[in-house]
This record gives C-alpha cells, structure tokens and sequence, in this order.
C-alpha cells in the first residue's frame, strides 16, 4: 500500500469508491461532475496553480499490486476564506442572583466562523474491506508528513472535523432538537447540501442568536462534542497525534472539530529527514516514510529505524512504490506516537 | 342589587384586603401575601393622592370596592403611574423571524421571545380581584373602569400608554408549564417561589436571572409553547373588559408564565375616549336614564359609583339621585366624571 | 397652469423614465440606472394591472405623470404591492435598551439599531421624482396621493400596513456618513456600488453581509450617529406629504444609510380615510367648487386629476368639467374615487 | 526571601505594600477592611474550611533578613462558582456573498462566562525596590508548586489574567471605546468596583449583544489581547511556563487571560520530589525549593541540582527558612525551563 496524490484517471474507481462512504462524510458525495471537480483542484493545489483559499490536496491509498484504489484522505489548505465556515462555539453562561442565593450555569451555543482560516485534515475514507494492518494509520498520517515537509501551504493550526452522533438510519439526534426547525428539511439533504459546497444557506437558515442547549433534548445535549462509534478510533488517534477538542462543534451533529498547532502534531514534530540506503527491513517500529516530493508525493509504511550514520532501509518494493533510488532523501515518522 | 363604591384603600382595610391577597393565585404578585407589603401599598397609594404631582413618576393608587349597606370589601384593583419607575419592566416580545434562502426555495418565519423593556413607563393596571358573588353584571365594569375615570380625571398623572399584565396558565399545584420549561432552567426555582420573590423582594434579581439571549420557541415543549399568551381563568373576566376597552393582546407577554400582556395608547382607551365632565344637578330618585359610571374629581376622596343618569351634553349636566350625590360625597352644582357604560 | 393626469406608465416611456432615473441621487434603487430594470418594470407593472388579484403578493404598479398639453412625462411614483414578498424585507428597527444598575445608581438607555424584517409584506411607495419644475403647488400632492387613491379604490391588492423608505443623508460625491461608518465593514464596498447592486441584483447579498448582531449607537462617529433617520433634500418633499397623510417616521430606519423608514396603517392613511366613491355628473366648464384629487376605477387605464369639483356625499355624485371626465377617460354616469386635496 | 501563606500578624504589612500597587491589580485594592478579610479568607483556604468555590490562597514574598513583605501572588482555588466570572472571547464573523464578490473578516466580542470553574493565578504584586534577582520568579513561580503539589484542591485548568494597556494617566483606549458608553465613569471606577468583589453591576450594564470592533476606535482594536508593557515580562514568563492566549480578555482593558493545563504547567511538570540533605550549595542551576506543607508551605531558591544518590543539598539559612531538617521530603523545579 502506498499513499499517492489523486490524479485524473482514477476519476472512476474515486466514484466507486465514494459510493460506499456514506452520508457521514460530507466531502464525499458520490456525484460524478462533482467528484471530476474534486480531481481538479487536488491536482490543481498540488502543482501550485491555485491559491491557498482555494487549494484542496486529496490523496489516495493504493494497492501497489492490484493499483486498486481503496481510501482517500484529503488536507484543504485554508477553510472559510471562500465562504463562511461555520461552526458552534460552546460556551457557558452563567445566572446568578444573591439576593435569592441562586447560581446557574448553563451551556450556550454561539455561531461562529472562528475557525477560518485553518487548514483541515478532511475526506478520510477507507474501505472497508481494507479497515486492517496499518492501513488506517498509513491513509490517515501519512498525510500529516506532507504538512511536515511543506509547511508554507498551510495554516498554523490544523483541524479535523469528526462525524457526530447518529443512529443507524442517519438521524441524529442534534440536529433533530435543534437544525431541524431551522431547516425543515432532513438532516441527510442538509448534509448533502452543505457538502456539496453550498454554505450560505447555512447563514440564511440558521439561528442568529445563540441558543442554550438546556432547550434540546436530553440526547441532543448529549450528542455534543461527542463522535460517531465508528469515529472513535479516529478521535483517539488525532489526540494521540496532539489534536484536542477546544468547544468547536459541528453544526448539524455537534460532533467535534479537534485543533492542533501544526507544528505540535506529533508526526510532524518527531519526523526526521534522513537518506534512504537499499536494504533488508531490520527490527524496529513501523514507520511513514515520504519520498519529500512536492507533485509526486508517495508515503509507505516500512518497518526499521534510522541507524548510526543517519539513514533509513528500504527494500527494493519500498523503492519503487516511493518511486526513488536508494540514496534519495526521506522523511520519517514513527506510525505511532513513542512512550 | 347591592350598591357598590369604589374608593381608596385605607390603613383600616388592611385586614380584608389580606383575606383577598390570600385567597388569589400566586402569580398576583401586586398583591403579595405579606402583611408589611400590603401596609407598604396602601401607604404608597395614599402619599400618592396627598402628592401635588405634574408628571408620572412613582406613583401607585389602591382602590378597593366596597358595599355600601354594611361597608364590606368585595374587591381591590390599582394602578402604578409608570411601570418600572426604579428598575426596568421587563417582558418578552413576541416576535417572528423571517429565515429565508431563495437558492433552497425556503422561507419561513420563526417564533422568538425576546426580552425587552419596551413597556418600561408606561401607567400599569394591577390587583384586580373582586368576590365571585359580584362577577356577573355591571361590577366587575365598576372595578375595572373606574380606574380609566380615574386616569381621565387625574390625566397628568399618568402615562401615554396603559398595560396590565394577564395571569398566565398555571395549576393548582404551581405548576406553570412555560415556567418549567423556560424560567427554571434561569432561576433554578419553582415557579410559586419566583412569584414570591417578585412580590417581596426587590425586582433586581429578575435582571441577574432573565436569559439575555432569545429564546427560540419551537425549541421548547409543546405544553409550553400552547402556555404563550394564553390568559389563566382568574384573569379572563378582567381581560374581557380590558379588551372591550379596545386593549391589544399579542405583542407582548408575562417572562415568568408567558401570560398575555395587553396594552392601549391611553388615549384611546374607551373609557378615556368617551368621558366627560359634568355639572352636578340633583334629582329625586326614580327618575329613567342610563347606566352610567360616575366619579368625584377628588383625590385622597375619590368615589367612583354605576348608576342611571341623565346626561345633557351640550348643557354638561347630569342628573344624579340623591342616593348617587351621597355616595360620592358631591353635592349638586359639583363636577363629575362620567363614561358610559 | 398645467394640467397634469397621473397614469401607468407604458413601454413607450421607458425614454422619459430612463432620462428621470439618471437624474435621480444614488440612493433611489427603485430607479435604476438600467434600462433592462427599468424595461421590467413597466412590464410588471402591466402584467399587474392586467392580472386578476385577490391578495397582495408580488405586483406592482408603476405610474407616470403626464403633462396633458405636450403628452411629457415630468414625474415617477410606484407602488410595491408587498415589500419583500419573494426575500425579505430588512430594515433597522431603531430602539433603546435600559441598562441599570440599582446598586449603583446608574440608569440609562442605550440606543440600538436591530435588524428585523418587521415591515415584510407591507404595501411599499417607491420611486417618487418629479421635474423641479412642478414642486410647487399641488402636483406634488397628486403625485404621491394618486397612489393612495389607487390602493383605496383597489384595496384587496394591498396590505394592512403601507412604508415608504425616505433616501438618507449623502453627499454629492457618493459619501453617506452611516455607510461609511457602518455597512462598509460588511460590505466593503463604497456606497454608490452597493446601492447599484441593490436595485440591479437580487438582494439575497444583503442577507448574507448585513450585520447578525445589533448595533449599538453610542460607538458609532458622531457623523453617522446624526445621519440616523435623517433625510435627504431629495425626498424631503414626498417625506412632508406622506407625514401630512399620517405615516409615522422614528421606529425603523434603512439599511444602507438610516434614512427614515415612514409607515402607516392603511386603513389611517389620510386619503383612504377621507376618500369616497361617488357617481359622475357633467356639468360645463368654470362652475365653482372645492379642490379634489380624482381617479377612475380602470386598472389599465388608471387615470388620476386634481381639479375643483362639487362632491355630494349625501348623494354619492360629483360634479365634474367635461375636461375633467375626458382626462379620466370616463362618462357621466360612470363612477370614481375622490379625496379632498 | 522565602514565599510562605500569609498570616493574620501580616496585616498592616499589606496595607503598606497595596498602597504602592497602582490600579491594575484589582484584586489588591488598599481597603483596610477588604484586605482584612482577604488574609482571613487565605488562611481558611490554606486550613481547608473554606470550600473551593470561596478558597483564594494569598502568599507572601517575606525578606527573611529583615522580615519584611516585599510582594504577594495568589491563587482562586475555582473562579466564577460564587459570582459570575467575565470575559470577552474574541471571535471571526464572516461576511461573504459569491454574487458581488465581497468577503469580510470581522473580529466580534461575545460577552461569556466561559472560563467559569478555572483555578486563577492573582494578586501578583512585587515592591518596586525589589524587583531584581530571581525575585519576580519566585514570587510568581513558587506557588505553582503548591498547585503540583495539591493539585486535588484546584482545577484542570489554570489561567492568569493580565493587566491591559493604558497610558500614564491610567486609561484604557479599550475602556474609553466601549466600556465608557455602556458604565459612564472612568476606568479606574469600574475596575475598583470590579476589585472590591461586587460583579453583578457588569451584567446589567454590559453589553448584551456581541460587538463588532470594527466600531471601536484603532487604539482599542490594537489593545485586544496586548498587556500594558510593565507586565510583558510577567506574560513572556508566564509563556515559558506554557500558558497561551486563547482569545479570552478582560472587559475593562482587553488585556488576555492565559491558559494551561494545570499538568502541563512547566515547573509543575518538571518538578521532582527528592530527599534534602545539609550541604554547600555546589554550581548547578536555579531552582524553586518547597517543604510541600500543605498550611505551612514554605519555598526558597537554591542554586544546585538533584545529585546520583536523588538528593538535593540545602545549607543551614535554607533548611530554616523552610523551617525543615535535612533529610526532609522537598519538591524541586528549576526556575527557568531548561531548552
């Protein structure tokens, strides 16, 4: 397995592969024209051609044996800078009287666009026929190496938005307390809506005024902050990566955008550049190796270490999916975090 | 039928106007069950009549209704000059909200209460509570009523504007379904103890408690949502009136039970708007006319009375029984004021 | 003097109108310099009068005014049948909150300005301009009143409410003080920029970039604070006729640059008021009688006067010249609306 | 020096020292009264009668020479449980339409009581006379080891607030471009009654509604989140300590409020717990020495380091200004963060 940026002729194993993602992610709807733009602005924002406003790197997951597509993952460079980027911000208000000795706290909902400008690790999907091995933490961090080598194309802070609570028919409960009667229509065609990149129905249909959550329901409220259960091995491996949840909530699921200083993310932090020698894997912990290329990025997982002289063993297979000769710089990053 | 007057409360009356404070619902906070805040009314209102005032300021005047043969009290109404005087008068305004997207083809209106002080100032209706033996006919008219005469005599006493604030629906228990659903959630109390505290207290814990932000109402429970300007039946008989007097409902409600809050331009309230002053002139009794409500112009001796009169209003003469003179201590050749009923 | 007759406006003046939009400040998006907007308002206003209405919705009625003699038309004026009926319709409501402390002994009012959408489906008066020429005198009062007659003789086209938005202060280079102070950091466009997209795009960008969050008034310049429900030279004039009707200035001011937003309830709009139906009667030229605005009850071929004319209520006719009943293309016997002047 | 709890003998020694604090530090006005019940309140802290809500723990920086007070700093066990706590947090609106090409960025400040329940450091206040050495240090630092060493009695998340800018005469840009319309009296007014402990007057008189600082004058825009420059080194210590500026700021001033996570405060992280032993100091660096007494919590500055036997050597001066034995337990940090 091997990550590579997308490129235009695998336009049709992203279709296949997108019609088995599910209403959950937002930025993958199986819609053919949509899905070709999609293509294009990856392979746009990896040449350079598009601004960071604009720029949306989408990788996939390749069987270098079979060239069968079987994930994708996805860094927007700069969200909100197009149009709004909404999210709620959880807060708390506090009531209280001496007088009549009574102290209330109460949980509060502001609309806001306060995470503009960050970049988002975003589209993670993986098939799951593949949901094994290290291929979730290949397809999900690998990414991450590319923040490291480039970090001039991206924000300070990087985010990722995690799917929010719902129930097996894809209602969930948040937005059946609260979107609902705002948007009158099902939580699934919002969800299309707004993934198909189309926000600014969101301002027009949303409450303006903050809401306190005491007026949701008991499921509602709870939902808040908390992750889908197939989410959840997600959420534990970006807080594992260093990312937190800061009281940035989805505004349909209330499912929590997690935050992280680019420069803090563990793989980036504990990422090294090293020279890449041909040999036998040795004993060591798994680990991201990237080819540091620009264009034709390419992530594997390798087993070793970085040894005494400073370099790093790769096996000619490892070679040849990097698409580099031994000798060549690498960066690497243990898969997991180390402690 | 029993004759009754209406005139101010006294220090005397103190104990049958604690008897009615205590049989009314809770939510009458103008009329508290405590006997130094009923002293405190009646002492107000009557530093108010002896008060050489030119505007409205803190001003409060209560009445009570009383029957004439055995000097009975049947009933207590009053009127603030301007409501939140010291503090601000809080409501919530019932607003709708237009959310709308050409691109989706949606456009529809949301419900919202948003707190407001829109009435702060203006002259407030209170206490009315009358002996269900005298709520049919003409008395409840007499207690209501009296007090635009009142306004109309006294007019610079008082406000452009005149609310009066509605029970709103609440069981026997206490419970007021917009109470538990909103105020609770702000308050952290029951509902009957709010109402205390409002009454007792002073209102500045209502400012440290009342949500600053809009309250969405399709957020809330159905039974609340239904409370929103619904009138309990202890308030519907003086709400009728109100609203015959050309009272608007609607615009604003109660923020702790969501009872309606009705209000009128002063002006144009029916009883102002038809009044009129008149020459006293003596008659015997028996004589036909009709049915009248009448008042002295006097102010720690206000008397206000139903009866049939004859009224000439090009001559600005009106016929009065002797019985009639007595009751308002006017004597003929003296001025009243009169609407009709 | 000339005579002048009030009629809707026709494809063959969209010259005339172009020419008048262009001499027309900024500010008057109900004009725009466009002669495909101006093009498709006539026609709406064709398809209006042709269409057979019961409620109000999205018509609206353009008119001209005509100078009889050489067929020129020196003035504009339009009636929006409900503002806002296909997005709505935004102003600031003008407003104070009370901020008060009693613990310190602070009480004071804040004024803010609120978005709402409060006027949406109100009756909406646009496009008032008449050549400087005929400011003088009672054209102006036809101009502007012929529309209430209109809305009197067609009343189930139009809602309860009617407003008409007054253009704010702005100066000849295109600088308002209020949107420079205050839309600018929305919109970051200059004023003149904005007021053209507002009347030849739709006005869902004013959803999107209008402030969610009131404003609050004592942080604004002193410039824009005074700008707040002033009105321009150019729409002082149609302001006094429409205050002389009885619309009200103060609650609500504009978007863009807080000129005042006028309203009135229809029912107390002076001329629907005061207006009657009454039977025609020819009578010669050069009889006395007292100044009427007169109109006709065609829809398509609406026509309105202003001439000396003896009305009998009691009878329900009115006398008028036969230059009269030819300018409103009627006959004896026929009916019209009338108003005094 | 040493920093030890005050005590109730401190009276009049603090009235001095407050009469000399200027009007930034509003939790040390010089009221005889209010500072009377302050030294109350702090020793009921440090008794354990007080509950967490009311606990506010008040230190000493003591000359142990002369036995003069030269400064204090405090901890609030939990603010905002007894009354509300405010702040401004600073947000992003966006205003954006695709159809005439417009997109603004606007900063907004949302009245909250988010920072509700968090343990706050306070009262930081040195004599002009003595601020040199490794005194401002102690005083500020020393009390986080009484955080690390009692951490049950605080909360996860510590913050400070810092003073904001205002010029020689004591105004605020920030308060004369808002809080004046809203209060009308000078800022020094306002924050006094904010000192004194009396808060409900903020409620009813703030600004309920967000504000947008695009209405605010340049100079108050400017000092949103800036301290006034004698507390940048206090902020810069605080940074190396780990707290960060999380768009929380004062009301009155805007100056920032500063969060960590009590774990990961530096020197309550770095800090070790090791055996005292009577000895010359050797070279070594700077540390901050505590006896880890819960009522009579005593800290000094020794220069030296934990030896291979896990002891820390402390001569006679020190041990009694700790008033321990050698061979008692110690907590130990370096005052600086080693990098």
């Amino acid at each position: 397995m091997r990550l590579r940026p997308i490129a235009h002729g695998d336009h049709a194993a992203l279709i296949d592969l997108a019609r088995g993602a599910g209403i959950g992610v937002t930025t993958l709807q199986p819609n053919e024209e949509r899905l070709g733009r999609r293509i294009e602005i990856s392979v746009d924002s990896f040449s350079g051609r598009l601004e960071k406003a604009q720029a949306n790197y989408l990788f996939v997951l390749e069987d270098v044996l079979s060239g069968h597509l079987v994930g994708t993952s996805g860094i927007a460079a700069a969200v909100g800078l197009d149009e709004p980027w909404y999210n709620y911000r959880v807060g708390t208000a506090v009531y209280c009287s001496r007088e009549i000795g009574v102290y209330r706290q109460l949980q509060t909902l502001f609309l806001t666009n306060d995470l503009t400008g960050t970049t988002e690790l975003c589209s993670l999907f993986l098939h799951p026929e593949h949901r094994h091995g290290g291929n979730g933490g290949l397809l999900s961090k690998a990414r991450l190496l590319y923040l490291a080598e480039f970090p001039e194309r991206f924000s300070a802070k990087v985010i990722a938005e995690l799917r929010g609570v719902s129930d097996e028919q894809g209602r969930s409960p948040f937005w059946d307390s609260l979107g609902r009667h705002f948007f009158r229509m099902d939580f699934s065609r919002a969800d299309y809506l707004s993934g198909v990149g189309n926000k600014s129905f969101i301002a027009e249909l949303m409450p303006q005024h903050p809401v306190y959550t005491a007026f949701l329901s008991e499921a509602a409220r709870q939902a808040i902050g908390e992750v889908h259960s197939s989410t959840r091995p997600a959420r534990a491996m970006l807080e594992a990566e260093g990312f937190n949840y800061q009281g940035y909530v989805d505004i349909f699921d209330a499912g929590p955008a997690v935050e992280c200083a680019l420069e803090a993310i563990r793989a980036v932090r504990d990422s090294v550049v090293c020279e890449s020698v041909a040999g036998e894997q040795v004993e060591g912990s798994l680990c991201l190796v990237s080819n540091r290329r620009l264009q034709e990025f390419r992530v594997v997982l390798a087993r070793g270490g970085v040894d005494d002289s400073g370099r790093f063993a790769l096996d000619a297979a490892q070679l040849d999916a990097l698409e580099i000769s031994a000798g060549d710089s690498v960066r690497i990053a243990p898969l997991q975090p180390i402690r | 039928m029993d004759r009754l007057v209406l005139r101010p409360a006294a220090y005397s009356d103190l104990p049958a106007v604690e008897r009615i404070a205590g049989a009314s619902p809770v939510g009458v906070t103008s009329l508290p069950r405590s006997r130094d805040k009923l002293f405190d009314k009646i002492a107000s209102s009557q530093a108010s009549l002896a008060a050489d005032v030119s505007g409205c300021g803190e001003e409060s005047y209560f009445f009570v209704l009383e029957r004439e043969h055995d000097r009975e009290v049947v009933g207590t109404a009053a009127i603030v000059a301007s409501a939140g005087f010291s503090e601000p008068f809080y409501n919530y305004r019932n607003e709708t909200v237009t959310h709308a997207s050409r691109e989706l083809g949606v456009h529809h209106r949301v419900h919202v209460l948003t707190l407001c002080h829109d009435l702060t100032g203006a002259t407030l209706l209170t206490s009315f509570v009358l002996d269900p033996a005298y709520k049919h006919g003409d008395y409840p008219d007499l207690l209501s009523r009296a007090r635009m005469l009142f306004i109309a005599a006294h007019r610079q006493r008082f406000a452009d504007h005149v609310v009066s604030e509605m029970l709103g629906l609440c069981d026997d228990d206490g419970h007021a379904p917009f109470w538990d659903s909103v105020g609770r959630h702000f308050f952290g109390i029951d509902y009957p103890l709010a109402e205390f505290y409002c009454g007792v207290k002073g209102r500045s814990f209502i400012a440290e408690l009342l949500p600053q932000h809009p309250i969405y109402v399709p957020l809330l429970p159905r039974e609340a949502q239904e409370a929103i300007g619904q009138i309990h039946p202890f308030s519907r008989l003086p709400c009728e009136i109100l609203l015959r007097e050309g009272f608007e409902t609607e615009r604003y409600v109660d923020i702790f039970d969501a009872g309606a809050v009705v209000q009128a331009r002063t002006e144009e309230i029916r009883t102002v708007a038809t009044h009129a002053r008149a020459t006293v002139v003596g008659h015997p009794p028996g004589a036909d006319g009709t049915r009248y409500l009448v008042a002295n112009l006097d102010l720690p001796g206000f008397r206000a009375i139903l009866t049939d009169a004859a009224f000439d209003s090009e001559r600005g003469e009106v016929w009065l029984a002797e019985a009639d003179l007595k009751s308002l201590n006017v004597t003929a050749g003296g001025s009243v004021v009169l609407a009709p009923l």
